[in-house]
């Protein structure tokens, strides 16, 4: 675990077994859909820039498994796994992914721009930065509703050097928002490294000197990212205003599909996938569980086998599906004009 | 009918609208002016203009808030909070400023709706003060509502008299579209019937300020009283000037033009915005596609020079489009062939 | 002469002026790649699209600098440097992110000179990639050149070939002023015959990529290859099309333009980059004034329509504009009245 | 002294009396300037906006006095202040601020954008941040030059906000430019106080957590800024990289001048000028030299006198100078076009 991280605190039994299993199918089915686009990508049916989430899966689910649909996220331009771990239709998005006519946004976002509102998913974004801004609105539609609802901005390690994303810092501080900046640093943006870029000791030490707390985790540990969520979003929801989690785990692909990752050591991936793995971990943790408590091997390989079949499910889907009608060009720019 | 500045109409349709409607907010830099100062709790300036005058006494900080010097924070928050529920009015004091936070309006919330397939409602207009003519000099001075109509997903409105920036405002709130409304500074001195209570101006239908049928001169904003002048001066000489005024740039009433053109086949645009690729380019290129075999003269437009706005008033007189210029290219465009 | 892709022939220009003037810096997010990566000392990119290859390698980390993703840092920095003795080179990766850092080049970069009575020399270069065509989306696919135009004090390049690219920039490095060096994505693979050494191509004289008589056609970027695909097809039906490349939109060369047009007396503008108030609009208000009464038929422009750029293939495909489209309009100039 | 500032170190014998004398005789002379401007203000022959520095000279001159004219400064809407510690010309700097041909800009740019290049002096800027990047570009040419000089930029509280300023501080670091951010806390950005703007703890305490040394001293007093404005600038000559400087010092006038400063305590500038005038606690610490070390109270009116007279002769030479010719509007856009 990366120097100055705090240790996870003892999950205060809000996570029981089928809790932590549904924790785990979230994270097994990210892992599933990412593997696949991996595998989708080279047949050249896929439009676009696509950039994987593997490698990161406990950072979206440990912290989403603290949200409802009321909550709001807004996402990168690596945003399957949030998308997933906030609920969004696996088989709108893969239709989306291909840009078809069945996709989230009837083809026209693409990878970096699925958005389900209904599920408080505002959007991938494909400007470095641009959920925090975002977020840090929708924080304050909830604080002037006195919804209770919360915000989280999801921010790689190098949007964290976009100037917006201060501004936005900032602005939740002095308006007392709640909205969570959660920082996911996977070791680079695109080709640079975190330690180049941030010219901090860590994006968390920078956040606090903003004025809210701010934490540094492991990002493979899915109980680390959720003990941090769930102090901040309960701070938000109480009204306590933001905080700032930085959480730490690298991704297992480019940085975009087709990326030769010379930035990186050849063994690199290899080391996280034996060492590190933020599924792995958790599967060991809840085979760990008193017996009878949670499911067995059987139970969690089941859980495997589904998410692999609902994962080819939606591409099989998405393949069958139309692409989006000429018609279909100059619709919704406007709500009326 | 009441007598009332364009400053006032502007402030009285707010509060008509935040009368009306809980979630619409005023967001901005000293909108209500003195959060944190030693005088206590006082509204300080209620706008730096005093267009937001008394809004912060009525309706309180949770609705006219005072923000950090922070404009993309503040468009983009606005924009996240209009995407889940809120009708924000984001001020940027001077839209010259729009180059802080330009993003926000051009890679976000004017594309939620088109790149989210249509689910996407982002009720939020952004208001602003623009144009030369105080000495504020070159990044002060500019009326930028010409790169505003360029994107797609705005409205642009572009008020040249009291009554109209009151119907158009309450229109542009009420409008589930980003709306970036421009406001003239040498406008808000200038009083005018206004009357009490709401009332809505649909966008898209030009104003014909003036009637006439030798030839017709379309202006925007400040420029419009400055037209309306000419035509009555000219109009003693027996020459009939027709003078339509947009009063939106986005939607644009094309038809309006046209018919008025194809009446007069002569036609002069007045636009402070740009000497290049402004909006007298765009809607001369409209009459020279659409309007082609009813010209009789070449269609003349009026702008400032290719230069910034220059500081000094004998220049800053002369760079701004004048009486004297509009009547040269209304005579030129009489007497071609 | 020697065959070069456009991209090879803009890698050409840049390491030929880095080795003639010790001023020149290349400045941008992963121009090098790679910086402090688990990887080493290496060069991990050299721009996303490899447009700086080998810069870092011949001229160093002093030279050749990495940037955390910090768009108004990049560029308000490169401008900073400029006016105080070195010629940078900023790329803003994707011209679509400009929205993040528009200030440095409108209020700050474009105006010093003027703004401080002609005392300031910001000899600095702004250059990146635009354009629709490989499914990036609607923040990815842009061509903000019309924005770029507006704007008094800067000079833009639009170059549509690879002989030109490799003149226009060292042009644009050597010249005293800041010029938007705008490069077509859909470009980069394309070759042609390039000189080795250094050679400059002077703004504001247009390349008549095809000579004709009937009617004028004036193109920009990607849009030259496909209105001259246009004219060689229909030469063979006997119609003779004159395709006009300004090369430069700023200056822009309005003699070449105005010539051919009082030659042909009807002319097809295309210009991808707005369906409102973009380059097309300018040019077209420009004809319409200044060559009116050579003038036989309408002003056409071929643009998008006015919505973002869908992501979807077939969408995308249906949004630029194509050769259908401009072989329309040239037929329609040319069948009016 | 406010709450948290480092108590000014010895001034290690770098100050002899001629040194003082000069750093009050500047103090003096941005004092005159500053309190004749109020009262020329008055009369109405002074254009567009004017922000005065009074009661926060000891901060400009405590950093300048460690300048040459080969260091540069980036300066803010109120660097009246800043131009006269740089040693612009007073007579260019009245003529500028009277809109005349004389100005240092011609008349073009005004008080809020005063530059002298020759003196290093990269303008005033009316953007809230903007010089942070420039100075930030100066500072990298210092370095790419090896000229052992320095770049420093003072921005507001308020400005501290600005996305563009976190960013230069960033990429300062990463770079490690001999770059100085000096903040320049007068308790309020226009009508908003700084402790309500600006989240964090202290603007300092932010700085720091960029990973660069912060410190906070008070702008009243004239050691405590030269000695931390020292230090900074050693370490940024010696290649040590960037400093931030915190000076609280709040402002004797209002945000611009016709400020009813509404958000004032009635007593709290009468306070401020008895208890905390930076020229008096620098005129008390000169009179308590030992004898014969010093100046006395005599020589110490004379400067007084001569600063009153030199802005007098100025004034006068302001009011004779002619308007710009209108031939100068277009001129200056381009270096060449
Ligand atoms: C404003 C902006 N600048 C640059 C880019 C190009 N870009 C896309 S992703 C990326 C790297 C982002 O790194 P990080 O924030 O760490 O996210 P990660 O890709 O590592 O998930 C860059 C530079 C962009 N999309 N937007
Ligand atoms: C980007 C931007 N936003 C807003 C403004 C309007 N404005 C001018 S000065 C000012 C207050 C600046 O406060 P501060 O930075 O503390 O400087 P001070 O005026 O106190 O010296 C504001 C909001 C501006 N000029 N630029
Ligand atoms: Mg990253
Ligand atoms: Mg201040």
């Amino acid at each position: 675990m990366p120097d100055g991280m705090v240790r996870p605190t003892a999950i205060a039994g809000s996570l029981d077994a089928p809790a932590l299993e549904r924790a785990y199918r979230r994270m097994v089915l990210i892992r599933a859909f990412e593997e696949r686009l991996h595998a989708e990508n080279t047949t050249g049916d896929i439009p676009g820039f696509v950039h994987l989430y593997a490698g990161q899966e406990a950072i979206a689910v440990g912290v989403c498994e603290h949200l409802t649909d009321r909550d709001h996220i807004g996402s990168t331009h690596r945003g399957h796994g949030h998308c997933i771990a906030k609920g969004c239709d696996l088989t709108g998005m893969m239709a989306e992914i291909f840009g078809r006519a069945t996709g989230l946004c009837g083809g026209k976002g693409g990878s970096m721009h699925i958005a389900d509102l209904e599920r408080g998913m505002l959007g991938a974004n494909a400007i470095v930065g641009g959920a925090a801004p975002l977020a840090t609105g929708a924080a304050l539609t909830h604080k002037t509703r006195g919804s209770g609802g919360v915000a989280v901005a999801f921010i790689g390690d190098g949007g964290s050097n976009q100037g917006m994303v201060f501004e936005a810092m900032n602005m939740a501080v002095v308006l007392e928002l709640p909205a969570i900046f959660v920082f996911e640093n996977n070791g680079y943006g695109e080709g640079t490294g975190a330690d180049y870029a941030v010219g901090a000791r860590s994006i968390a030490e920078r956040a606090a000197g903003f004025g809210m707390p701010a934490v540094r985790v492991d990002g493979t540990d899915f109980f680390a990212v959720y003990a941090a969520a769930g102090a901040a979003v309960a701070r938000a929801r109480g009204g306590g205003g933001p905080s700032t989690i930085e959480a730490v785990a690298l991704r297992y692909y480019g940085h975009y599909e087709g990326d030769p990752m010379a930035y990186r050591a050849t063994d690199e991936v290899a080391t996280l996938r034996a060492r590190s793995d933020p599924l792995a971990k958790l599967r060991a943790a809840l085979l760990a569980l008193p017996t009878g408590a949670a499911a067995g091997a059987a139970r969690l390989d089941a859980i495997e086998r589904e998410c692999a079949a609902e994962v080819d499910a939606a591409v099989r889907a998405a393949r069958a599906a139309p692409f989006p009608a000429l018609e279909t060009l100059e619709r919704d720019v406007y709500v009326a004009l | 009918m009441p007598k009332r500045s364009y400053r006032a109409a502007i402030n009285d349709a707010l509060r008509l609208e935040m009368e009306r409607d809980p979630t619409v907010v005023v967001i901005g830099e000293d909108v209500r002016g003195g959060a944190g100062g030693s005088a206590g709790e006082v509204e300080a300036y209620g706008g730096v203009m005093g267009v937001t005058k008394g809004l912060w006494r009525q309706f309180g900080s949770a609705r006219v808030i005072d923000t950090p010097i922070s404009e993309s924070a503040i468009v983009g928050m606005a924009a996240g909070a209009a995407m889940t529920g809120l009708r924000p009015i984001a001020e940027i004091m001077f839209l010259d400023f729009f180059g802080v936070c330009y993003d926000m309006l051009y890679n976000q919330a004017a594309k939620f709706r088109y790149m989210f397939g249509g689910k996407a409602r982002t009720p939020l207009v952004v208001r602003g003060m623009m144009g030369a003519g105080l000495s504020a000099a070159a990044q002060h001075s500019q009326a930028p509502y010409n790169a505003f109509t360029a994107v797609a997903g705005l409205k642009v409105v572009v008020p040249s008299n009291p009554y109209d920036a009151k119907g158009l405002l309450i229109s542009a709130i009420r409008d589930d579209d980003p709306v970036v409304f421009c406001e003239h500074k040498l406008l808000y001195g200038l009083t005018g019937e206004v009357p009490d209570g709401a009332y809505t101006i649909p966008f898209g239908e030009a104003h014909y300020t003036r009637e006439g049928e030798d030839v017709t001169v379309v202006a925007f904003s400040a420029m419009v009283p400055r037209a309306n002048a000419v035509a009555d001066r000219l109009r003693a000489e027996g020459i009939s000037v027709e003078v339509v005024d947009p009063r939106t740039t986005q939607p644009l009433d094309e038809e309006g033009i046209l018919e008025s053109v194809a009446q007069t086949g002569r036609v002069v645009i007045v636009d402070e915005s740009a000497a290049r690729v402004g909006i007298a380019h765009d809607v001369a290129a409209l009459i020279a596609d659409k309007a082609f075999h009813d010209l009789r003269a070449p269609v003349k437009t009026v702008t400032p020079p290719h230069t910034p706005v220059p500081f000094s008033p004998p220049l800053e007189r002369a760079w701004l489009p004048d009486e004297a210029r509009i009547e040269a290219a209304i005579r030129a465009v009489l007497t071609d062939r």
